[in-house]
């Protein structure tokens, strides 16, 4: 069994930070946690009933209240703060890179369907191609992600990336990620969209820019036809 | 019993300003300004008839001030839940 | 104040309190409640309207104005002569009590009546709350959010005027006293309660 | 005000208060007694029947997911006598399985956990507490309670329809919740959205009976600084539930209409709005959370300074913080809804403000501790009990700060990481303190002692197993594994997890089967236990200071209260403890008198 608390290998380029923010919340809680629970035993010891024992007669401390607030306060204000850019690089829209590729991803139960631009780099266009519940992109090129949804809300999850974003009918969200390294990843559905969402999965083919150029050209054949 | 003592409000007068306020209200709807400006003029309105109410009617003027607060707790919450979402259009 | 009229009402103890009998701060904390609840249909009906505005309508194009306006007069006149039954059962006036409960249980089931009747054309117009069904002009999140708020409004309003028919019944008996008047208070304050929204709802759904 | 003007004020009249069971006990039908009784005490103890009921069903619910998520696909054993629409020869089918999530949510949430903390312990302290006869509205008490049995009836009633019981989550996020179209599940979900509607009704009664009694009708004395912390949460929880709850019948409402008439408030297909309803239902549900936390946090206080003897640590400290989190609670909804597509900024804001609502959850932890801190520990079963509230709620309150984290929970969001979280905060925070509350106020309820030997095993047991169940599930969802699904073994990635899984669903066959020991020693105890004395754990509050159970009406005269509930050790009296209603040296007579300290059961 895997008892670890490490995050498996991450193939995105902001996957790291990500992975960063979640150790050092690791290694905060941890201290918190060992302090916390430590001081608890060694009381429940240390001032065990003994015969003749009388508790001190305490109220509280004001300063002892007042550290108490501060810090953790400060704690997880830092932490919040510390969080604040990663968020906005992913999720904000303003700051996603430029010139991306890129792909719809239209949800419905239970499967995932991608269109990829054709020769015009546009989509919605007569040469457009698709493929389903899998998703090829080239590596180390930025990708964006347009999610919509046909039917219910999906939820757009790639572990490896520390990518998930929720695919809502009636909206397009777009979310964007640059995988640091080829082969192939897991892509899931993580939120409830019926009785075959636990098999509403794909999987992300990351290529080297040749491998992708040719797959795209072979895939856009067939379609044609 | 606390409602003996308050002085009793004039309610046939305000039953008037009500009444003027609503007609009020609807001559200035159909006139032809620019939407805010009508939003923001009728919900005044609506607000002044509400506080007329709530005030004489419900008695709140003559309630201790405490009840004044109760009264009132609601309201931040149901501006925070509105705003916060039409934040998302 | 004085003492006796408490006892009656209730047993306050010696912790002031709310400085307010038990049944009036109940009917009252009742009431933060209700706010909370209209705040999330009125809340609900704020944020489709910011979405989809093009589903609405110039006002008076489908909803007709002067007949709300008429009703909206009923109901600020129950309020008025509420509260003068309130004001009798204060002076111990018996029959004022029961006349003014009569003329505000009159007034309170013509307002539902016009309701009513409103609805019946309304619907008959196409305007109604359902989507494959919606006929009129704008869209249906219009007629989904009219009938949502202005019918919960209504049912209060008919839970009302069934309250202080049961109130007019125990007036009947004798039931309350200058002293001991609560039961007429506190329907009092959810009739007004009750105005006071249809105030709001006034304003936003038929002249916004 | 001062003792003197007390005194004087308790001459004459106010002693005879309407209601008090100085009044004269009048004997009474055994209906009004044990059925449609107004009494507080009583109704209480049906609540705790009731949700004990659902607390089971709950957890058989959970024990049936957990088979199917330990032996994917296998033959459930004896499984073969649920229907062919649930488990074809005992094999668990998807639909099924969602229909176990969403109700074991839903049931363990608004069926189990709240009426267990708000139903039972609001009903049963909160008037002996402030020194009332009763609650303010007595006959509302009982609608309260009779509103919660139809609406338990019609959420088991689901069940047995046609396409099942609702299956869309306990969130019920819409469209798939708006139409069986999606789920299969037509009048389930209908009936899951009218039984919760009334169970808001149950909710809304008691919060207003709570609010008005507490404010209205506290003994002289009672001052706001002086009432017990119990009483407090739960004063601040019937607050919560005041607001909150109307927005939830709201959205139920219009959610309702969407599925019956026609209307698409949240369906897209007719420019409704999804993230309307997630917004609508999470501007209830964090608040609901604390809801489910509240009373037990005042439960463990009330608990860990009694048997600590000891002044609870910074008593005003412990009221601001309770009342911090309710006012922050109203602010930090959008934390569930971060991956949901709302905006951005939105999520920044939110982040911020849920990671300060950490802050007063802090100052309590820290003040439990300072309670302990050169206190005189006596290990009864409560005691172990909300110890183990402490040590558990803080697990659950840091896993709760990486997803406070966005772009942690971008990660985190729907993978066992919460299902761990909730079940921390939820099992190892409420059901602890529950555990805390029954086991110390059983005596005053059922006017026996519970069995300490056993009580102490079942904790024994239930804190090991329950460790073993929920802990693996944080790497579980380290690993990424989704929560909701009915076979992780789809996902190649999550093949390996399978032995944990299995491990996990192991061990929550013995956590059930220890809640036997819980149950038998409840009933037995009912009716063999040990006699209760007035006062077995020598504490100071008021419900103390009578006969266990106490009399209809409570009090023979009302109580005047000198002190704070928290005076242990005082140097004022020999005895280590200082019951509120016990006169200072030298004013009158009249309280209770603490006659050395009483023997104290198992210590
Ligand atoms: C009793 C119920 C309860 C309680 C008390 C809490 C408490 C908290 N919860 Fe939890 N939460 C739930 C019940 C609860 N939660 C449930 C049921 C869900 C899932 C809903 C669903 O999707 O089904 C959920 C989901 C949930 C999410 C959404 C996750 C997701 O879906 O992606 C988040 C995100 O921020 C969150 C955060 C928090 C935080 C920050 C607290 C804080 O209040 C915790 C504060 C406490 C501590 C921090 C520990 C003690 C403090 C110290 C020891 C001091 C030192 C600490 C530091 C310096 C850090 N919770
Ligand atoms: C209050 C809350 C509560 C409690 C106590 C529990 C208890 C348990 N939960 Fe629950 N759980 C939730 C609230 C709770 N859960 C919620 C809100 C969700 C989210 C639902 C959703 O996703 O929509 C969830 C989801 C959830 C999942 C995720 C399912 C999925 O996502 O696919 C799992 C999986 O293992 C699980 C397991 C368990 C188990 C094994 C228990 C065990 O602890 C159960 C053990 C048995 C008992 C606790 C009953 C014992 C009985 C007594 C002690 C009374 C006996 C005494 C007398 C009769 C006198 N729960
Ligand atoms: Cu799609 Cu779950
Ligand atoms: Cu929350």
């Amino acid at each position: 069994m895997n008892w670890s608390w490490m995050l498996p290998e991450t193939v995105s380029t902001y996957g790291p930070a990500i992975d960063q923010m979640y150790y050092i919340i690791l290694v905060i809680t941890g201290v918190v946690f060992f302090l916390t629970e430590g001081l608890l035993i060694a009381f429940l010891v240390r001032y065990r009933h003994k015969e003749g024992r009388k508790a001190a007669y305490i109220h509280g401390s004001t300063k002892a209240e007042v550290i108490w607030t501060l810090t953790p306060f400060l704690i997880v204000m830092s932490i919040a703060l510390a969080s604040k850019s990663s968020w906005d690089l992913v999720k904000n829209p303003a700051n996603f890179p430029a010139d991306a590729m890129q792909v719809v991803v239209t949800a419905k139960q239970y499967e995932w369907n991608v269109t990829y631009a054709g020769a015009d780099g546009r989509i919605g266009t007569a040469d457009d191609f698709t493929s389903r519940n899998q998703l090829h992109v080239p590596v180390n090129k930025v990708v964006t992600v347009n999610l919509r949804s046909e039917d219910v809300i999906h939820s757009f999850f790639l572990p490896d990336f520390r990518l998930k974003q929720d695919a809502v009918p009636g909206k397009e969200i777009s979310v964007w990620f640059e995988a640091t390294r080829t082969g192939e990843f897991t892509l899931g559905c993580a939120e409830l969209c019926g009785l075959g969402h636990y098999r509403m999965k794909g999987t992300v083919f990351v290529h080297t820019d040749a491998d992708f150029q040719s797959w795209a050209a072979s895939r856009a054949e067939e379609e044609q036809q | 019993m606390e409602a003996n003592a308050h002085p009793q409000p004039r309610y046939i007068l305000i039953w008037g300003i009500l009444l003027v306020l609503t007609l009020a209200e609807v001559g200035y709807a159909f006139m032809d300004l620019p939407k805010i400006v009508l939003a923001i003029g009728l919900i005044a309105m609506a607000v002044w008839k509400a506080l007329m109410v709530a005030l004489y009617y419900m008695h709140l003027r003559y309630e201790p001030r405490r009840m004044w607060i109760l009264a009132a707790s609601p309201l931040p919450l149901a501006v925070i839940l509105v705003v916060a979402v039409l934040t998302e259009f | 104040m004085n003492h006796s009229a408490t006892a009656v009402m209730d047993n306050r103890h010696p912790m002031p309190g709310m400085q307010v009998y038990n049944l009036k701060l109940g009917m009252w904390i009742f009431l933060l409640s209700e706010v909370m609840f209209f705040t999330s249909l009125i809340g609900s009906y704020i944020i489709l309207r910011f979405a989809h505005p093009e589903h609405w309508t110039q006002p008076g194009v489908i909803l007709n104005v002067p007949l709300t306006a008429v009703n909206t007069f009923l109901l600020i006149c129950s309020s008025v002569t509420m509260v003068k039954a309130f004001v009798a059962i204060e002076q111990g006036d018996q029959k004022g009590l029961k006349l003014w409960l009569l003329a505000t249980i009159l007034i309170g089931a013509s307002f539902v009546g016009i309701q009513v009747v409103e609805y019946t054309k309304l619907i008959h117009e196409g305007f109604v709350p359902s989507f494959s069904a919606y006929a009129a002009e704008g869209g249906n999140l219009y007629g989904a959010t009219f009938y949502l708020m202005t019918g919960f409004h209504g049912a209060h309003v008919t839970i009302g005027v069934l309250c202080l028919i049961f109130v007019l019944f125990r007036a009947m008996k004798g039931a309350y006293t200058a002293e001991s008047y609560g039961g007429v208070e506190i329907i009092g304050l959810y009739w007004h309660f009750v105005d006071l929204v249809w105030i709001i709802l006034f304003t936003i759904v038929y002249l916004l | 005000m001062s003792t003197a003007q007390l005194v004087s004020s308790l001459e004459g009249e106010d002693r005879s208060q309407p209601g008090y069971a100085g009044e004269g006990q009048h004997d009474i039908s055994f209906i009004r007694k044990y059925i449609f009784s107004t009494d507080h005490k009583t109704i209480g103890k049906q609540f705790l029947f009731l949700s004990l009921f659902f607390l089971v069903v709950g957890g058989a619910l959970a024990g049936l997911m957990r088979w199917q998520l330990g032996f994917p696909g296998q033959p459930l054993p004896g499984g073969g006598v649920l229907p062919d629409t649930m488990a074809p020869g005992g094999i668990i089918l998807p639909e099924f399985y969602n229909s176990l999530v969403t109700m074991h949510g839903t049931i363990m949430v608004f069926f189990a956990i709240m009426p267990l903390l708000v139903g039972v312990f609001g009903n049963l302290l909160i008037p002996l507490q402030i020194g009332a006869p009763d609650m303010a509205f007595p006959k509302l008490n009982m609608m309260s309670f009779w509103l919660a049995v139809p609406a338990g009836a019609v959420m088991l009633a689901s069940f047995f329809v046609e396409g099942g019981a609702a299956g869309a989550g306990w969130t019920s996020y819409a469209p798939l919740s708006t139409s069986g179209e999606w789920t299969g599940v037509y009048l389930g979900q209908q009936l899951w959205l009218a039984s919760l509607i009334i169970m808001g009704f149950s909710s809304l009664t008691g919060a207003v009976n709570y609010i008005t009694t507490v404010i209205n009708m506290r003994a002289p004395g009672m001052t706001w600084f002086r009432i017990p912390l119990p009483t407090w949460s739960l004063f601040i929880t019937a607050i919560l539930i005041l607001l909150a709850i109307p927005i939830l019948t709201g959205g139920l409402i219009m959610l309702l209409f969407d599925q019956t008439i026609g209307t698409t408030f949240f369906i897209p297909a007719g420019s409704g709005e999804p993230l309307l309803w997630q917004h609508v239902f999470w501007f209830f549900g964090h608040p609901e959370v604390y809801i489910l936390i509240l009373p037990a946090m005042g439960i463990v206080s009330e608990v860990l300074a009694c048997r600590a003897r000891k002044p609870i640590f910074g008593y005003h400290a412990m009221v601001l913080a309770m009342i911090a989190i309710a006012f922050l609670g109203w602010i930090v909804w959008g934390h569930h809804m971060f991956q949901s597509g709302m905006n951005p900024m939105l999520g920044t804001t939110f982040m911020i403000s849920t990671v300060v609502i950490a802050v007063p959850s802090a100052i309590k932890t820290f003040n439990w501790l300072g309670t302990l801190w050169r206190g005189d520990i006596h290990f009864d079963t409560p005691m172990l009990h909300a110890l183990s509230f402490v040590s558990m709620f803080i697990i659950g309150g840091l896993s709760g700060i990486f997803m406070a984290s966005a772009p942690v929970d971008m990660y985190f969001h729907d993978t066992y990481f919460i299902v761990a979280h909730i079940h921390y905060v939820l099992f190892g925070g409420s059901l602890f303190g529950i555990f805390a509350g029954i086991t110390f106020w059983f005596p005053k309820m059922f006017g026996r002692m519970m069995g300490e030997g056993l009580g102490k095993i079942h904790f024994g047991l239930t804190f090991i197993f329950y460790n073993m169940v929920f802990f693996p599930m944080h790497n579980l969802g380290v690993q990424g594994m989704m929560r909701r699904i009915y076979d992780p073994n789809e996902y190649e990635f999550l093949r390996p997890l399978q032995e944990m899984n299995t491990f996990i669903s192991i061990s929550v066959f013995l956590l059930v089967t220890t809640q036997f020991l819980f149950a038998f020693n409840f009933f037995w105890s009912m009716f063999k236990g040990r006699r209760a004395p007035a006062n077995p754990w020598n504490s100071n509050t008021l419900e103390w200071t009578v006969p266990s159970p106490p009399a209809h009406g409570n009090f023979a005269v009302m109580p005047t209260v000198y002190r704070g509930p928290y005076e242990y050790s005082s140097p004022e009296v020999d005895a280590d403890f200082y019951p509120q209603d016990q006169p200072p040296p030298g004013v009158g007579s009249g309280g209770h008198t603490a006659s050395g300290p009483e023997p104290v059961p198992g210590a």
